[in-house]
């Protein structure tokens, strides 16, 4: 057990700081997912000359080029987080597409693609979900027909983030209809200019449109625009879907949540005396605090395992389903502590933390649901992690009666 | 013996939910309140010539003279249904105040127009359950100064029933000089509350004391807990219904084990909550020794078994739930509000142990 | 709504209070489920012949012979609750074999069983469970195989309370091997003492014996034995266990349960302050409260229903669930308030309530699992109450095969 | 950075567990607990022969000098095997107690006993976390009258430290005049407890305060913890190979998605308690500052999680889990325990509050 970093990383981290305490002046005013402006394309050609983004991307596709070292990308994690700096690029096409192309793309796709996506020149949409195909995604049916050197493309996507304003499309679809439900999809890039394409945004119950609605009418698409083998979409997707789940339920939310949290306890008062005084509210902080402490030991658990290569099994597999739902009971706790203060919403008067509790309360309900559900999870980690057997397939009505039973 | 409803109850509670499927369904629902919370006058009226808005009023002032268990069944199918009217703060809380603590000229002002559905009254009780931001009024020289928070009622409120201080309370026209409304907007916007600010406002003084402000508040916690006890079933069955329908590996999900536990789990928490909150109201016309005590675990238990459904019935409904596409959200925020407004369960049941002596 | 009983039940209720004011010499010290003493069984004909118990039993078969009255049952059993009296004799024999027996036994069987199990003179064990038929109780495998008029029974029983004092056994055996599961169980009556039974305790985690094994080895029945006809043994047997499922979860056991726990918050102490005094086990026990008031309202809700002849679908159907949870969880309620003194058990000094509440937090968590699991409960609640569908069969691996999947 | 065992720390493990499985088994400990609590010499001899009595005490005294963290490991296997010796009073606390608040002769005259397993020692801390039945000592004329509850430590201890007034700490002998030893007996017959009364009774002091006394207790609550993640551990790998085992309705019980996800929630909830507990030994040993609100959050969690375990693998074993005949009572009754000695959880979650001066 050795919580120190070393005197190569302590040397590593001071490095990080000294350069967000100087470049101070170059921090863009907004980041985030969407369009990234010209004064966002500038940090993040600052951020990857240093290696603090793009790190082990080799240099002929616009990255670093560094090895690997999860330390270092967890001390420059934690100095960014820590000075309040904002990161790289964080968008699908950065966080998905670029790892799948360097796994499965060909030279010219990753020529073509990696270095202007890590640019920011252009922006990345995942049309991967459906409306008939939730926790069951390989039932997907968005259909794409052959015409000559063409897929023509229809169906339709949803939870599409940044669709409206993404340059291209990376998408599942359906090339070959009769093969077993797994072994017929397809992935595909293209631009979303392309003619046939409509996207309409998404409310959800939050009163926000995080997400997109994509419909595609013979969305003429060229077959070269294939990653990885025709009909071989679904090993390509999955090969990233894990980086996505893994992101999900990060302990480091449900801290700052904590410190929050603590913070509005100790300064809003009921009939004159603060919250921290109310011994219910506070024995329900402590027992979020034991969760969050556990979560993020765990956390450090999972980096050791990490940088020593080794497996963390069940540890790892349970970091989403314990950590949403962690993040969901910390948002209700705050709602509770505010009272009827705690429903405002909509920019109320009154309202505290811009409304931010009841926001997360709700959108981490999406993030419990999306992402493979709480009960996708709980499969997940009792035939993975604990070996249980799959449930029997159901007999199907016509082998029922076959069978006379 | 018979702890249930009569067939007239029964009859009234199923007219109001044919009323409000057929008049205010959710698309009305949520043309209505786009913008922010409304009183749905259209539906108000409706609800006037069913003779509901008249219900608690006495009957020498054009009213029913019914009972809260009758009203109570009226909030559950406006829970049921998400309708935004004000049926709590006029027809509920102000006609029991107006008709318990009232003079003579008072109840003939007012009564009448909270019968025949032309009068709104708004009421502020909630710093009877804890103040927050310092809300409170002083009363000098006839007038009140100060501010009350999460007023109940419609924004076109002409009367304002205010909890002012030493177990007072006050009935001010919204006209009245120094009167300032400012909208609080709230994750559901299907229930209107606000906050009021008086500078020397005049203001007419009801005969109140702490038992009658205990009357109101149980009174409204009842008709919390109803409301969302409605909303509550109604995601149920909603739930319920799309696990039947919707397929995932070539299965209606509702096959599934853990969904059908997810929705088993429901129903048991909930049904036992019926029990409770009519006994909660039946205890509030009948048995006044145990009202408050049951006033406090109808609010509590159903604000902490409404949000486990709330929840629940969101997540069955996977990514559907979590869209406003079907609207499940509705429900989902008005249990939500339901939950906070008059006292949070931690201090309903902190009211519970005091009642009971405990503390 | 109308809680009030009317006037002929006021009179029927003091009715009871003055029987059980005048008849206190003649209460029993002990009573339960053994064996009956002289005493126990002169008082179970004191209440036979008012009505008090086997009221609706036929005066032919030793009952009362009064018509079913849902109130007066009520109404009598909450008055010997009030002055702590003792009941009738509540064995399986009285609650399970008679009712069974008058719905489906031979004139011959009521007239040679009912009365002596009505005064108690023979005692009955009930022989249903195995250890390999749980949840799945049909696929039991004692098995009954023909010899001349009679069967000889092979096989083991378990949970069989009061096994080591009974005359009697009622026991589902397999007569039909061949037959499906369902349809080749048979329901028959025999004596204890017939040779080749053997009784074994069967110790529990309250480390008391509350249950048996039962082993019949070569155990020769009349064939006449049989209740029902031969092979519908599961329908005979199913008819009364839908009353024992119902008995479980009582809501007046946890009211009197949270009685108990507010006394003693009220009265230990820590640090010299009183429990009550704990804003947190307050907030738990106030908790607790709302379900046990829920619950009990729930009940008279049932009790209405019940004497409208109304169905009260899903609000009699949860009540095993919630009541045996409700139980457990003011268990661990009283535990946790007893602090350290709370693990004290087996007689120890500083013993509280004679370790009741250990003993009651294990054994309602045997309650909780038997007599139907909560998983079970809840497929029973989300078929039966909210029509959801059962699961699919699985597809035996042979049919797999030959559907080619 | 490392955040997890040494290569040695796990070969301890390992040889602990291997050690228990062969030499006290299940059947050992039912036999050696039939009529009450003992603590098992022969497996305490063995593991004296492995090193692990004097894991804590310092190498000049016979001892290894090793860590918390490492006798952490210890425990954790003593409560996967359910193991009925006394390890945390003597090796662990009194060990601690001595070796920071001993005089050179008291060192000398009890850490090498304790070293080398000869010697046993009882403690008496739990008035630290709450005093029940006026529980508690007075000191007048170097002698100790009074009483104390739930001491742990094998009955033939020949001494006993006992928390006096004021934040001292007394060594008596246990054959010193006075002193009556009554045995309690609780639900888990693996572990001693017992009520120690003194009059006039002679008794050495400590140089100890506060800071020490937090220090035990501290320790006390990481080895407990440990105990309830070793104990929770075996139920759920005992309640996963039972569902693979055991059919119903032609299928392994496995197979169903209710017992799965039982099995799942049981996982999800106690694996991140094993780095709770791995930090908070380490924060004893390395990081002072952090350590006492770490060891308040060990206990209370893993009394959380480890009566979650303990019933949801009962229920996961269906009526088999019930019964005695498997014995997984043993491990449920060890963590039932746990929870309550050295304070409940909502002791040392108040206890955490007061550390991080919220109170």
């Amino acid at each position: 057990m050795d919580l120190a970093y070393g005197p190569e990383y302590q040397a590593y981290r001071q490095q990080v700081r000294d350069f967000l305490e100087s470049s101070k002046e170059h921090w863009p005013l907004r980041s985030g997912l969407g369009k990234p402006n010209a004064e966002l394309r500038r940090w993040q050609s600052m951020l990857i000359e240093r290696g603090y983004t793009a790190r082990t991307i080799p240099k002929e596709y616009g990255g670093y080029g560094g090895e690997p070292d999860i330390l270092k990308s967890r001390i420059t994690a934690e100095e960014f987080t820590r000075a309040g700096a904002p990161g790289g690029l964080a968008g699908q096409g950065v966080s998905m597409l670029v790892p799948t192309l360097l796994d499965m793309g060909t030279d010219e796709q990753k020529q073509q693609w990696i270095p202007k996506t890590l640019s920011g020149e252009v922006l990345w949409c995942q049309g991967y979900s459906e409306p008939g195909a939730g926790s069951d995604l390989a039932s997907l049916q968005t259909r794409a027909t052959e015409d000559g050197d063409d897929f023509i493309i229809n169906g339709q996507k949803i939870w599409t983030s940044t669709a409206h304003e993404a340059d291209m499309i990376f998408c599942l679809v359906r090339t070959e209809p009769d093969a077993p439900k797994h072994q017929g999809i397809s992935y595909l890039l293209f631009p979303m200019d392309t003619p046939g394409i409509e996207v309409r945004p998404l409310n959800t119950m939050t009163g926000l449109a995080e997400f997109n609605e994509v419909f595609f009418t013979d969305v003429r698409v060229p077959k070269s625009s294939i990653v990885g083998e025709r009909g071989q979409g679904w090993l390509v997707a999955n090969a990233t879907l894990k980086h996505e789940r893994g992101m999900l339920g990060d302990p480091n939310t449900a801290g700052t949540r904590l410190s929050l949290i603590i913070k509005l306890m100790q300064e809003e008062t009921v009939d004159g005396s603060s919250l921290m005084e109310n011994p219910v509210l506070r024995d329900r902080l402590l027992r979020l605090q034991s969760q969050v402490l556990a979560m993020q030991f765990n956390g450090l658990r999972l980096l050791s395992s990490s940088i020593k290569g080794e497996s963390a099994g069940i540890a790892r597999l349970i970091v989403k389903l314990q950590g949403c739902e962690l993040n969901h009971q910390l948002a209700a706790l705050a709602i509770d502590c505010y009272g009827e203060l705690g429903i405002l919403y909509h920019g109320s008067p009154r309202l505290r933390a811009r409304g931010n509790w009841q926001r997360q309360y709700m959108f981490d309900l999406g993030l419990i649901i999306g992402g493979g559900t709480a009960q996708i999870q709980k499969n997940i980690i009792s035939e993975r992690g604990l070996g249980m057997p799959r449930e029997p397939k159901p007999a199907s009505p016509a082998v029922k009666s076959m069978a006379g039973s | 013996m018979e702890f249930g409803l009569t067939e007239e109850q029964t009859m009234l509670q199923q007219s109001i939910d044919r009323f409000l499927q057929t008049n205010c369904p959710l698309d009305r629902v949520r043309e209505l309140t786009e913008d922010g919370a409304v009183h749905d006058t259209e539906t108000w009226q409706g609800l006037t010539d069913l003779g509901v808005t008249g219900l608690i009023a006495p009957e020498q002032y054009g009213g029913l003279g019914m009972s809260l268990l009758d009203a109570m069944l009226v909030q559950e199918m406006l829970g049921r249904h998400v309708t935004p009217v004000a049926f709590t703060a006029t027809s509920v809380l102000a006609a029991l105040a107006i008709s318990r603590a009232g003079t003579e000229e008072q109840k003939a002002s007012w009564l009448p127009g909270i019968a025949d559905g032309s009068l709104q009254i708004a009421v502020a009780l909630s710093e009877q359950s804890g103040a927050r931001d310092n809300a409170g009024l002083v009363f000098e020289d006839g007038t009140l100064s100060g501010h009350v928070l999460f007023a109940l009622g419609a924004p076109e409120a002409q009367v304002i029933l205010v909890n002012g201080p030493d177990h007072s309370l006050f009935a001010v026209q919204a006209d009245a000089p120094g009167v300032e409304r400012q909208a609080l907007r709230s994750i559901d916007d299907t229930q209107v509350i606000a906050e009021f600010s008086f500078s020397e406002t005049p203001a007419t003084q009801l005969q109140a004391d702490q038992a009658l402000l205990d009357q109101l508040v149980d009174a409204g916690r009842v008709m919390l807990a109803a409301d969302t006890l409605g909303a509550a079933q109604h995601m149920i069955e909603k739930a319920v219904d799309y696990a039947k329908d919707r397929k995932q590996f070539n299965r209606v999900i509702g096959s599934f084990q853990a969904v059908k536990h997810m929705c088993a789990e429901m129903a048991a928490e909930l049904e036992p909550c019926r029990s409770l909150v009519w006994y909660s109201a039946h205890a509030f016309d009948d048995i006044p020794d145990e009202s408050r005590l049951l006033a406090c675990h109808a609010k509590a238990h159903l604000a902490e078994v409404g949000r486990f459904v709330a929840r629940t019935a969101t997540e069955v409904h996977g990514g559907m739930g979590f869209t406003d596409l079907m609207g499940l959200h509705y429900w989902f925020k008005r249990i939500g509000f339901n939950r906070q407004i008059l006292g949070s369960p931690e201090r309903a049941r902190e009211d519970a142990a005091r009642i009971q002596g405990w503390i």
